[in-house]
Order: C-alpha cells, then structure tokens, then sequence
C-alpha cells in the first residue's frame, strides 16, 4: 500500500466509524495438544470472517494489570466464520504464554486484530510447497488450508525434533496435502537433508511457489533454493512486538526491497514478506 | 448532566482535554481504534531535518512493568514528513504538534523555522532528551546551559508554541526545567525515558542492539511523578506529565503533582483505545467529587495540609 | 559432582559466595527462614551515632514492580548496636558489614573508629546515598567531590575494607564511584533506591508520610543494572550490584554487567528464602553452562562481541 | 521479650534446624460469604496448630512474578488443627485481594507464619466484651472460640452497614456468645449510641476486658471506657506492610509504652497492642 493511498485510508477511518479490531473475545476451549502447546479457541464476532492465513491478534495475556505489560503476537491458526472462532496453537513458554495457558472456558480475552499482511496466493499457481518448523505451523495452517480450498496441490515437510512432537501432521493429510514429517532424532531434519529434499519435490513437482516462518536457519536454504530455481516465495517473519499496530517501530529489520536494504516493520509491512526480500548477513 | 470542563490552556494554545499520545509511541495507525480528535493535542515522533534510519535490532525488551526501547529516531526527513504526514494531520482539529530532534542547536532553530511555515503546526514539542543519540545516553538536557542555549534557538526561530521535552537522567531536572522557563519554552514536558538496560543470561549479551535504551511504562511513574513535583514548586510555566500513565488514576496523579497536561506513551501499545479511557475516568472523577473543571485539581497535592486535613489523615 | 567454586573476593575479604542481604532489607529475624551462615555476607540497617525515630508513617507505597519507602534511619544509637545486636552476629561465621549512616563526614568517621574495634565487624558499608536524610533527596553520594571527601575520612580512620555505597538520582555515577575508588574505597555499591513518590488520589495527598521517598524493587533493575555496566567500564575496585535482584537470572545479570557481588533487598520481603533461591539457582547455571567458578561469568557481557558470536547473534 | 531473649532465641535457631514459617499450602475451597467477602481454607500441615488469634499470615496472592510485588497480611479466622487447615476471611479489595479470589481448590498458596503477638486471654477473666466492624470481625472470630472454649462469657458487639453486612451473627452465637448486631441503617452503630450500649453492658454485665480490631474511631472509643472504667483492654492493628516479619521498619506506628512514645513494629511488636498504647492525636 502506498504511503498516499495509506493516508487517505486512515482519514476515511477517522471521518466513519471505528474499527472493531479491539475486541473482548470469549475463550471457548483452551487444551493440551502435546505437553508444550496448547489449542485455544476463542468466540468474538465478526473477526474470523476478515482474517487472512499469516494475519496474527496481538492478545493481552494477563488480567488487568497483573502479567507482562506488552500483549503477545499470536497467529491465527484456524478460523472458523460460521461460528465466530478464532483459533490460536502456542508454545507454552514463557509469563505471557504461561498465563494465556490458565484461561478455562467462558474467560474474557482481549485481543487486538487481525493485523499485518498475510500470505498471498496467486490464482495461477497450481502446487505449492510449504515447510514448517515446531509451531511455525500454526502460522502456515489457515495457509495450506485455503490453498486446498482453491484445489492447489500442498506438500508440506513438518520438521521437529522427535516423531512425537511432529504436529498437524493427520490434519493436513486430512485436507488432502502431502505431508512428509523429518525429525532431529533420525537426522533427515538436518539442513543439508531437508534441502536435498525440498529440491527434489520442487524439481519433480512442477512447485511454484515456497513458504515458511520463523526459523532462520530454514528461511536462508528456501531463500537459496527459491532465487537458484527462480521461484517466489513468502516467509513469516517473528520480531519481538511492543504495538503490533505500526507506530512503536520496534519490531523493524532490515529488508532488501527495490534493490535498498530497508529497515520494515514486521508487524505493519509483514509478518509475511518475499522470501527473496529477507537479510541474513 | 453536562460532564466537568476538561479544557486546558499551555501558553496561547487552549486543548479540549489534557490527554495526548507522547512522541514515538502514536502514529497514524492509531485512526482505526480511536476518534483522534477526541484527544487534547497529538505529539507525533520526533523527526530530523535528514533521512535517518534508527538503530539496529533488537529494539526492545520487556522487563518487570517496564518497555525498554532503543529504537533511535528513524526519521524520513522533514520534508517528507510535510508531504507525507502533514496532509493527514490537516483533515483533523485536533491540535498538531511535532516533536522535533537534532544534534545541534541550529539543526533545531532550522526545524523549528521550516514546520511554523505550516499551517497544520500549532506547536513544537524540542526533544533535547533523547538517551539514545549521544555516547553513553547523554543529552541536552542532562545539562541547564545546554537547554537554555537550544531552547533560545528555537524560541528565536519560531513564534510557535514550544514545549521543551527534559530528560529524568539528569539529578538537576529543576534547575533545566528553570533554563528552559528562562530562555522562553511556553512548557516543559517531563520526562523522558530512563537510561537503562537488559542482558540476556543466555547469550550473555546486551538484549538491545544499542545495549542501553530507555525504560518507559508503569515502572518509572513513581520516579517521573515526584520530578513533576519538584519541577511545578519551582516553575511558573505549565508542565506536561509524561511516564506511566495508564489509567484515569495515574493522569489524576500527576495533575495532582502540578501537571497541566499528561501524555500517554508505552500504554497506547497495550491498549490502542486507552487515552480515551483515560480521559472517560477523569471525567468520571471530576463528577464523582463535584469538580466543575479539571484546573480544580492541578497541582492539588503541593499545597501543604491544611490543619483538619492533617487531623483527618494521621486519625484515618 | 561437587559444584562450581562461588567465593569471589571483595578487596581483602573473601566471600562463599557473591550474595547479601541489602542494608535496610534484612535483620536477626530472617534466622527463623534461612541459615544466615549460607550467605556470602551481611549488611545491616544503616546504624548512626545518636538514637533516632526514622520518618512518620504511612513508611510504604507499593508500585508497579516496585515499592517505595520512606522509612529514614531510625537507629538505636551506635552504643546500643555494639552491645544488644553485635552478640547475635558474633555467634556467626558470616562476614558482618555494618552500613554506617551520618549527616557529616567527621561522624562517619567517628563511627568508622568505633565500630572498627569491634571483632565480628568485618567491613563498613557507607551509607552516603539515602535520599531521605536531606532537603529533596539530596545526598552525598550526589557529587564527586562530597563523595571524595566522606569517603577519604572514613578511609582514614579504618583500616577495615570501606564499601561506598553510591545513589542513582545522580547523572554522574562513574565520576561518584571513580571519586570513591580515589578516596580508598575497596568497592562501590550501586545503587540506592531513586527518589520517588505516589498519590492518593482520594485523599489528593502524597501518600507517604514523608512525601518523597525511594523506589526499590524489579522496576528499578533496568536503571541500576545499566550504572552497574557503566562503572565496570570505569572503575578496577570491585562493584557490588543491587536493585531489583529477585532471581538467579537477575543476579546473573548484575554479574556479567561486571558485579563482583550482589545484594537482595525488596525481594527478602517477598521470599525470606529468596536469597538462598538465587544461590542455588546461580550453581544450576554455573554447572549446566561448565563453568568451574563464578568468576569466569564476571563482567563477560563488558567485552566486545567476537566475529563468531557476532555471526551468531545475527543469524539467530 | 526483652532484646537479650530474642538474640539468644535468634542463635539457637540458626544452630537448629530452620522453623517451617514459609510453605506452600493447597487451598481446599475459596467461596463467597456475600457480596464482598471471601472465605478460604488452606490445607497447609503444622501450622493450624501453633496460630493464635490475633496472629497473621503472610499471602503471596499472585502466581509467579505476575500480579502485585508484595505479600498481604490476613488474620487467621479459624485454625483446625485435626484438618491442618487454616481460613481467612477476606474482603475483595483490590489487586491483590482480588487473585486471591481467582484461586480455586487445589490450587497453591504460598504463606508465611503465624506472624506476630495475637491476642492474650487471662485466665481470671469471667466476662470479655468484642467489639467488631465489617471484616474486623474475621481476626476478632478465634479469639471467641478460643474465651468460649475456656468458658468465659462473651458479648459480642457485630457493626456493620446493614443487616445484611452483618458476618457471624450465627457463628457466634453457635459458640455461646451473646451477639449485639448494630447498623447504620438504623443508626445503632453511630459511636455515641455504640458508646452508652459498650457501657452499658461493660456495667451490667462485670466485663473484665474489652477487645476491638482495625478501625480508628472504635479503637479510640473503647480505649476511653477502657482507661475511665480501669479495664484492660486489646486491639489488633493494621498498617501497610512489607516484609511482615520485622525486617523493613515499613510498618511501625507510635504507641505510648512505658510513659514513652515510641515507634513499634506492628508487625512484630503487634498486631495487638493493649488499648492503652494506642495513640490518636
Ligand atoms: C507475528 C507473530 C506470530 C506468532 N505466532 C505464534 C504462534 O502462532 N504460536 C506460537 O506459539 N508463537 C507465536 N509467536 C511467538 C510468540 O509471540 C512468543 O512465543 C511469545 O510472545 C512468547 O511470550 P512469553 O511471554 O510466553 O515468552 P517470553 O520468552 O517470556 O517473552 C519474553 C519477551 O520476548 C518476546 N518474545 C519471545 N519470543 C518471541 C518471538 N518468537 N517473537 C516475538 N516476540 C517474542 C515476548 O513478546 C516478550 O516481550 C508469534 C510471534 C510473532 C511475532
Ligand atoms: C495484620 C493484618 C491483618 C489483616 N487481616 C485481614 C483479614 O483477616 N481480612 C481482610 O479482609 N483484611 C485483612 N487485612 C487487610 C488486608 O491486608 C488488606 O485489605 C489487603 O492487603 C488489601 O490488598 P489489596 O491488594 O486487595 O488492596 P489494595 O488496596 O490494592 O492494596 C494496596 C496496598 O495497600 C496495602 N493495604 C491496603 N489496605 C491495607 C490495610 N488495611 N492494611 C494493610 N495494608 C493495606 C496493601 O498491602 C497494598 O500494599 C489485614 C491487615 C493487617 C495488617
Ligand atoms: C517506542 C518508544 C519510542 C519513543 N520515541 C520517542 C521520540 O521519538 N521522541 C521523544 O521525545 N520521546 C520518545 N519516547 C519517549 C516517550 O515519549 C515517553 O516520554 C516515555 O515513553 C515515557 O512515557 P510512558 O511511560 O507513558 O511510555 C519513546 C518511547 C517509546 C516507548
Ligand atoms: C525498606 C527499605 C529500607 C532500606 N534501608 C536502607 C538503609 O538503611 N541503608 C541503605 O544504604 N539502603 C537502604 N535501603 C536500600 C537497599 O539497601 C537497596 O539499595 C535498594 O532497596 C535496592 O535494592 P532492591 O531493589 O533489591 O530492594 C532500603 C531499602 C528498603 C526497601
Ligand atoms: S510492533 Fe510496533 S511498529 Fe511493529
Ligand atoms: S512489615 Fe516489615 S517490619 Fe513490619
């Protein structure tokens, strides 16, 4: 979006009425689905139908004001229009995704979204590969969903460290997509591995296009792959967040855009970016 | 009922209410949750004369009721900001008033006479305070010389409004708020962030990648609080109350302490629609203790205890 | 396995370990939570000549992560310390340092000499940072030359390791700790509580009895931990760190910002076990890092990034 | 106890094994008594029966680092010693108050005590007169049972806004006590007609000391007919704490002792203090 054009929207905005993207929205399941993350759903209306695959809510984890200050950036993973549901998977980790953990059914939660650009999706691609580390694969769920929906072919590699904690695995066969599971404990996630592999299904499969989230190690081979077989590619990018709404310019880094190294903001430009666009010196 | 006079006056420029996004922490984005006119006046992020692209990441860390930031002034230059930002500005009524950041007084003086130009500028926010610039978090206004000399720039360079943005990481904040007065700031804005800094155990590194940064947020309230104190015994110009607030209770707080106006900063992040919650629970209060206007309560903890207010406190 | 070597050395003192009790945060009743013995060593309430009464009440304000107080020094009298608290301490092996606090340098010296010729006393920490003695939190810790002149006399009528125990509220903490390294100090602690306040808004009166008083607690961590890193740079005496140490990763911190030792203040009231806590939680790092002693981790974020780390950091 | 006591009790316990004074209890059940109050009970082994009334513990009312730094002094309202169980009776206040009452049965509580002086009861004494207002009412509960179990006569004066503020009429009376409800409402519980019913049963009835907790203007009301009617008399006092053990001087108030004034920890030296130190300027 153009500076001009992003002006003239935000004066519209301010001219009508108020987004409801500040919302009070109900927890409707909060569980275990191995013993580090947990699936929550969440009812408030009218934001599952506007939300976009690597779109993410800003949640405030705590009550009131006991819990860390800032909110936490959560993909969504799942939304569900029909019944106003918003899912989130998260890693149990540290005080905000330790609280957020606590929250039982008919809990209050606040949450701010759906922000940031998502994955897009060119209507002339027919086979997409997707590649998903730990929980990144919240993030590329709602993705290789809607590319099933609009009947592309998804191969997706669930890379973790053990067969037990590779997630999603059943949900995307399910959906229709190869799934191809690779783990630390038998080596074949190892980087040289995985990229032997991804090349073979790229050059037997006709793939076109790549995406990924959050691991750097996995971003820099895909970029590799994608720009050495000229294919495009999207990246969900992690920064840590103070606003989520694009006025602290915390969470910026550098990107390479129009031959510039250029510093975005993860959370306004992104989280999702060109994989050729990202940095790593 | 009609509610409690929320107007405030600093200097010639009268705001509808004392609550104001503070500099860096509210940019154009924030149209889509709250009516911005709605707000006593809008301090957009400090700006510089040339394009500047801020300091390396990470750029923030959390720490106990506190937001660390070293995002430096990114800053695509003035005369894009006018281009660019002023237009959306321009649709609104609600006062405009940019901060303005540069490493010498004259950079500050040749800011300062370019925006007056501009119709949609009703004042000018000096942010001589910034700890990320300059080695070891030193600024301007750590010192009562240095404020008087930029401050005096900008005074002659323009006839707008100026508000002179201290720094708590001085020990002498009274007499820079003094020299800011004298050389003719129309207010003070205290304060600024706190130098300070994280190390991530793990690493062992510094967590910002400018390794100090300045701490903003619920944590400083109390530090900033009594500065106000200090600063509204000592100076006749009106003082802008800015660290912590994020709640009707917390502004009270500082215009209690002898603030005129309050700025809210890191809570905008945390609650998109919390200026207006804050201005809702201030005029809540006002009704709840029978004030017709906000100027009632300004400065009403500096007053020394009357003798039933004594009798009362050390009998409850 | 036996575990990482914990003693570090403070001047001529050597300590089991790097942790203590702050002054003001600690005294005899902890022994019914904790073995005093497991400490590295002991400081006191700050102890003055004459017997006083300390500020009115209300003494405390909570605050976000933090608490203010404004408890002064009440003290029993030097005389009364040696003879009703000196025996309790004599019973231990501890190290006991007393903090000494008085409103001249020629009464810190003369509590120097008396408590000098007690046996179980093992050092003196100088109290010249207490925002709460003097007119708007001044203290002399507030400037170079005032330290270097208390601290001197103390000097010389000691030869007991001297710790100077340095304020916050001041812009110029390395100049304050290089004037106490000059004037003999064996180290520095750094820091003091920042001079602060709080509100009722009910009542619209400061809600300490004293007005002002001195922020504590994790908000504080961020400041100090940056002096800390400031005066590492600076100073070759060791630095003791204190300011909102409630964990063994706090503590971690303080000493890879170039502490020598720590102190737990606020924290003790939340956890009596809490400075046991951080020891152990220090020797499970120290162990699950290899590291033989807690040396090795003793300033390690001061040095500048190697090429590897620096690669590492970035790709990370 | 005098100063050379407590550092020989001080030595001998630092040579011994360490008291259990800090520990993690399981809240057994946490309910609504009516709109404002709260009723806890901790199962926590050992501490039930060393409490006294009057004493208090120490709360940590958050989980972890989130929720308010410090710790919050609440009476103990009824020891069980065969249950090892422990009950506070709360008002929901504010932040800390108010986790308190997000705690669920079996979830932790992290406490510290019995700290402090309780009350005393001689053993000469027939007759003792309570007087309690609102929450007060929870600290003064033990120290009735405990006189009833030792027969002596109890009269109990219950103040409250409205009848029904009014907490443990029924309980009281269960053990005996002669209960006296008073109201704003009606007016009763307005000091000067408070004041004649307290003299007058203070005159019929051969009271041999007089007990009261928390609020000034009651404290200072029994302390005059305690001092013109030559009764003993005790209070419990609160003050903002921090540490609750003695430590921090955060918590002292003045009180005439031995025809001095002086300041006393209400924490150790308290929270009951014979009516006669209290001092209101
Ligand atoms: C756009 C976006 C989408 C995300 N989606 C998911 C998701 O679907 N599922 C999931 O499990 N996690 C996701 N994350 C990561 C998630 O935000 C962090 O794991 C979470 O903030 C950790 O919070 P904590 O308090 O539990 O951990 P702590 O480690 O205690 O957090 C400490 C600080 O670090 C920040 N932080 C820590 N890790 C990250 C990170 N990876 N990215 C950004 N900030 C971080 C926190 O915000 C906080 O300020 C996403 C991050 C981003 C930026
Ligand atoms: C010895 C003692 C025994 C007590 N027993 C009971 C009891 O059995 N039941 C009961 O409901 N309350 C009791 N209280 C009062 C209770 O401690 C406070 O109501 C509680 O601390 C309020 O905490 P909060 O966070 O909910 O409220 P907030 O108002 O948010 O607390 C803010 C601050 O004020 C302090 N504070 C507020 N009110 C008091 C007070 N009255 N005394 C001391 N500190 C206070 C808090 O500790 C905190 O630091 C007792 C107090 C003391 C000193
Ligand atoms: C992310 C961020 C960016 C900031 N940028 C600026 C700035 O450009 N100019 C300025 O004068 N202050 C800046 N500040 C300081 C704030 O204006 C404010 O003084 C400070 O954050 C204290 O207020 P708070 O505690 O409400 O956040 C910034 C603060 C934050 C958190
Ligand atoms: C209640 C209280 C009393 C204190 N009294 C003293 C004192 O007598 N002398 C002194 O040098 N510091 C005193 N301090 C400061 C502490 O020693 C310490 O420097 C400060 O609390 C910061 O550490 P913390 O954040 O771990 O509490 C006191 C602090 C508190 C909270
Ligand atoms: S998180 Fe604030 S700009 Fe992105
Ligand atoms: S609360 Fe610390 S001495 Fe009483």
């Amino acid at each position: 979006m153009s500076q001009r054009t992003e002006v003239r929207r935000a004066i519209e905005v301010e001219r009508q009425a108020i987004d409801v993207r500040q919302a009070i929205g109900v927890v409707v399941s909060n569980d275990w689905v191995n013993d580090r993350y947990k699936h929550m759903t969440v009812c408030v209306p009218g934001l599952a139908q506007v939300s976009q695959p690597g779109q993410f809510f800003h949640l405030l984890c705590g009550v009131a004001s006991a819990g860390p200050l800032l909110r936490r950036p959560m993909s969504v993973y799942k939304m569900d229009p029909l019944r106003n549901e918003i899912h989130f998977l998260y890693h149990v980790k540290g005080e905000g995704t330790q609280l957020l953990a606590q929250r039982q059914g008919g809990d209050p939660l606040d949450l701010v979204g759906p922000l940031g650009q998502g994955f897009t999706l060119n209507s002339r691609w027919h086979r997409v590969l997707v590649v998903a580390r730990g929980v990144g694969m919240a993030t590329l769920a709602p993705l290789v969903a809607v590319a099933r929906r609009r009947e592309m072919a998804v191969d997706v590699i669930l890379s973790a460290r053990t067969p037990r904690d590779i997630l999603g695995a059943r949900e995307f066969a399910a959906m229709g997509a190869h799934v191809f599971p690779v783990t630390d404990e038998d080596g074949s996630s190892d980087l040289a591995t995985l990229q032997s592999r991804v090349e073979a299904l790229v050059d037997q499969g006709q793939t076109d296009a790549l995406f990924t989230c959050g691991s750097a190690r996995l971003t820099r081979m895909l970029r590799d792959v994608a720009i050495r077989r000229g294919l495009p590619g999207q990246v969900a990018v992690e920064e840590h967040m103070a606003c989520g709404i694009g006025m602290c310019q915390g969470c910026t880094r550098v990107f390479r855009r129009d031959g510039k190294d250029v510093h975005l903001r993860v959370c306004q430009e992104g989280p999702v970016f060109p994989l050729e666009e990202v940095v790593y010196p | 009922m009609t509610g409690a006079d929320l107007s405030v006056q600093i200097g010639n420029l009268i705001l509808n209410n004392p609550v104001m996004p503070a500099s860096g922490t509210f940019s154009e984005p924030l149209a889509e949750f709250i009516h911005l006119n709605d707000l006593g006046a809008l301090v957009t992020k400090s700006i510089t004369l040339d394009v500047r692209e801020g300091n390396s990441s990470p750029r923030l860390a959390e720490t106990p009721a506190g937001l660390l930031n070293a995002i430096g002034i990114p800053s695509k230059g003035v005369q894009k900001f006018i281009a660019e930002t002023l237009p959306f500005y321009a649709a609104l009524t609600v006062p405009l008033i940019p901060s303005i950041s540069a490493d010498t007084g004259d950079d500050f003086a040749r800011l300062a006479s370019i925006l007056e130009k501009q119709s949609v500028v009703r004042g000018l926010e000096v942010n001589i305070s910034c700890p990320n610039l300059e080695d070891d978090g030193k600024s301007f206004a750590m010192d009562a010389e240095q404020t008087y000399r930029v401050i005096r720039k900008v005074r002659q360079a323009t006839s707008l409004p100026v508000w002179a943005k201290l720094s708590p990481n001085t020990q002498s904040v009274v007499e820079v708020a003094l020299a800011a007065q004298t050389a003719g700031a129309d207010a003070v804005v205290v304060a600024n962030t706190l130098l300070a800094m994280a190390i991530d155990v793990e690493t062992r590194r510094p967590k910002l990648g400018n390794v100090t940064g300045g701490l903003s947020g619920p944590a400083i309230k109390p530090i900033i609080l009594r500065m106000v104190y200090q600063v509204a015994k000592a100076v006749s110009i009106p003082i802008i109350g800015v660290g912590g607030i994020r709640s009707a209770q917390d502004a009270l707080e500082y215009l209690m302490a002898g603030a005129t106006a309050i700025q809210v900063g890191t809570y905008n992040f945390v609650n998109p629609r919390g200026m207006v919650d804050v201005i809702a629970g201030m005029q809540d209060y006002l009704q709840r203790h029978g004030c017709s206007s906000v100027r009632e309560i300004i400065g009403a903890a500096l007053s020394p205890l009357t003798g039933a207010e004594e009798k009362q406190k050390t009998a409850g």
